[in-house]
């Protein structure tokens, strides 16, 4: 197969049934698409090709891409010297000691590169073919999961969670009762033990109000309902035995507190 | 009765029985289009995929007689057809591998005081932890399988009593529940510091299925019946 | 040809015969169980719902072979079955086609390639493609969830091979990589490693997500996690 059946640059000569090749490497994927395109027009199996008329091809090919424009990619032109190279070996008769593979060799390697580039185009051409999910074919749509049987759940935890979160609450627990519980409650007894101390220190000579006395407490928020209500009850017990007297002007008025005339509690 | 003919395949046609081939060619994109479809498809969605004047209710007829056997249905549903997986089915469709889930913290926590403090009730739970409990995390114990409700507590509002299952015995390699770590035990692990005030026990317990004396059987309670799992799961 | 004798209903069972009520239960689970899953669904997965060593094979290929002129089909893909539609209704259920986005010509080359030669790196692709790879084709294709990044080749610059995942097998409908359409004339062809020798070992194309000899695994990049499928996607 000569060189001659070159691909026509332009489209003025359209040969009958003769593929016309524009030229447009912006078509192409790189200088083995191209090749593999020139030799269709060898018409020819891959196997029986003629890689020097081929090299020809693609040579002049390059040589009339370059005239029309400026550019093109680096990868057309490396595979255009390396043809040249080829193609200078195969036509120079071989030196009698040669290292490395033969031209012959080089023309069979590259001949194969070409058909393997082929079979995978064929084998993708194959692959994309087949009935592909979502295209041609549809699975089943995601069910709706409420229509499904619900799935079992299966709870783990392990002895080790088990024991610590154990561990872990009672000491909290244990440390709490001993710190906070203790001062958080008022007994009614350590409310009258407090009044005590300030009636035996003559502080309730004349009326003071009861809140005051217990300011110091009244402030934190934890203590405030216990210390008024314990102070006040213990207060109600102290009328009862007539060691103080109290009085409130209104509703929610502050509790006034005053210690009884000492020969009036006497009488009674 | 008569025993029904042998069944000549649905899908078999003669080649050159135009109209079979039609009506088998319907049913086969009825068939798919059902099976696509996770929702009711009705005979407007499926009219325009058909052959002209094709007889909808016959080939849903057709296609729900033939799958009528099978481990999926032609169901009618809200004005449409759907494909489902047969009723009969559900057992052996259900028992998938169970989901693996932890248990959350508070679920955790409160597992550890129903083991150890057996039986107890709810207010009893919620005054060891110092938080409410809510009725979610006793539920998540209950379809564990781990814990049950024991009875109710003689005691004003006749509270329900916890306790554990021989499942939740199983599921932690216990033996029995006295063989839970003590509080040397739990100290000697390094669960417990030293920080311990005098007077802190932990209980010794117990597990019986006879109730204490200080319990009174659960009534058959609708609500009892659902929760608990049945009695005979405690027998071990 | 011998005209096929009328088929006689496989859901069919005499009430006396045991062993193939057995069957036709076992049929039924099979097919509930490909229906409920979007999914591929393999022997493992069946074996938990199936009676006590039920011949898997031949229930699939007996629901197989009864599906096979219904509008769905069951497919053996990516080591386990499936339903989908029948290929020849593609016309007919066009339109639940969502809009797809078509694959360039050189992504479909660079799939082929990796389908084909996998584990592969980026340089063998281009070296049998005779041109660079833009990283975009990579992308796409990455994207599409059908490649992923499986490893680095122990050589110079520790390069990254490529393979396909089992969503790779689903979309084409191929039960395992040794299933591509071509493999016979590459394989005989000795063109499968476009360097060796025809007559030389070729190394089939593997998806095995175990690595090969040479072969080691992605450090935990944050940049190879958000490209590559879990692992435990690829697992048949």
């Amino acid at each position: 197969m000569a060189g001659g059946d070159f691909p026509e640059l332009g489209d003025e000569r359209p040969e009958s049934g003769e593929e016309a090749f524009v030229v447009d490497l912006d078509g192409f994927e790189g200088p083995l698409d191209l090749l593999l395109a020139l030799a269709r027009t060898q018409k020819v199996d891959l196997t029986r090709i003629s890689i020097l008329a081929l090299a020809n091809q693609y040579l002049t090919f390059i040589e009339e891409a370059r005239r029309g424009r400026l550019e093109l990619a680096a990868d057309y032109l490396v595979m255009a010297a390396w043809l040249a190279y080829l193609k200078s070996r195969l036509l120079l008769p071989a030196p009698p000691q040669e290292e490395g593979p033969s031209a012959e060799e080089l023309a069979e390697a590259f001949a194969r590169r070409l058909r393997h580039l082929e079979r995978i185009r064929k084998a993708a051409e194959q692959l994309m073919a087949r009935p592909q999910m979502e295209r041609e074919v549809f699975a089943r749509a995601r069910p709706d999961p409420a229509s499904l049987p619900q799935r079992p759940v299966a709870y783990t935890a392990t002895l080790y969670d088990l024991l610590s979160a154990y561990a872990r609450q009672r000491q909290t627990q244990a440390l709490s009762t001993v710190t906070l519980k203790m001062r958080a409650v008022w007994s009614l007894a350590e409310a009258r033990e407090r009044l005590e101390r300030l009636l035996g220190r003559d502080l309730l000579t004349d009326w003071m109000r009861l809140d005051q006395f217990l300011v110091e407490y009244l402030t934190r928020p934890d203590q405030r309902a216990t210390a008024l209500a314990s102070s006040f009850s213990a207060t109600l017990e102290m009328v009862r035995e007539g060691l103080v007297d109290i009085r409130q002007e209104a509703p929610f008025a502050p509790l006034w507190l005053r210690a009884r005339a000492r020969g009036a509690g006497e009488n009674t | 009765m008569k025993k029904p003919a042998p069944r000549i395949d649905l899908f078999d046609v003669r080649p050159d029985d135009e109209r079979a081939a039609t009506f088998v060619r319907d049913l086969r994109v009825v068939e798919a289009l059902l099976f696509t479809s996770s929702a009711p498809v009705d005979a407007r969605a499926m009219r325009p995929h058909l052959s002209e004047g094709a007889d909808i209710g016959a080939l849903t007829d057709a296609l729900a007689a033939d799958y009528a056997r099978r481990g999926v249905n032609v169901v009618k549903v809200a004005g449409g057809w759907m494909l489902r997986t047969a009723p009969d089915l559900a057992p052996a469709l259900a028992d998938l591998v169970p989901e693996q889930r932890r248990l959350s913290r508070a679920a955790v926590e409160v597992l550890a005081i129903i083991a150890y403090h057996q039986p107890v009730t709810r207010a009893e739970i919620e005054e060891i932890r110092g938080v409410s409990t809510s009725k979610g995390t006793l539920d998540v114990l209950l379809e564990t399988g781990w814990i049950r409700l024991r009875g109710r507590r003689k005691a004003p509002g006749r509270p329900v009593t916890y306790g554990t299952t021989s499942a939740f015995l199983v599921q932690f390699g216990l033996d029995a529940v006295s063989d839970l770590p003590g509080m040397d035990e739990l100290k000697g692990a390094g669960l417990l510091d030293g920080r311990i005030p005098a007077g802190f026990a932990i209980p010794l317990p117990s597990d019986d299925i006879t109730l204490r004396e200080d319990e009174e059987p659960l009534e058959p309670e609708p609500l009892d019946f659902t929760l608990s799992p049945p009695p005979g799961d405690d027998e071990g």
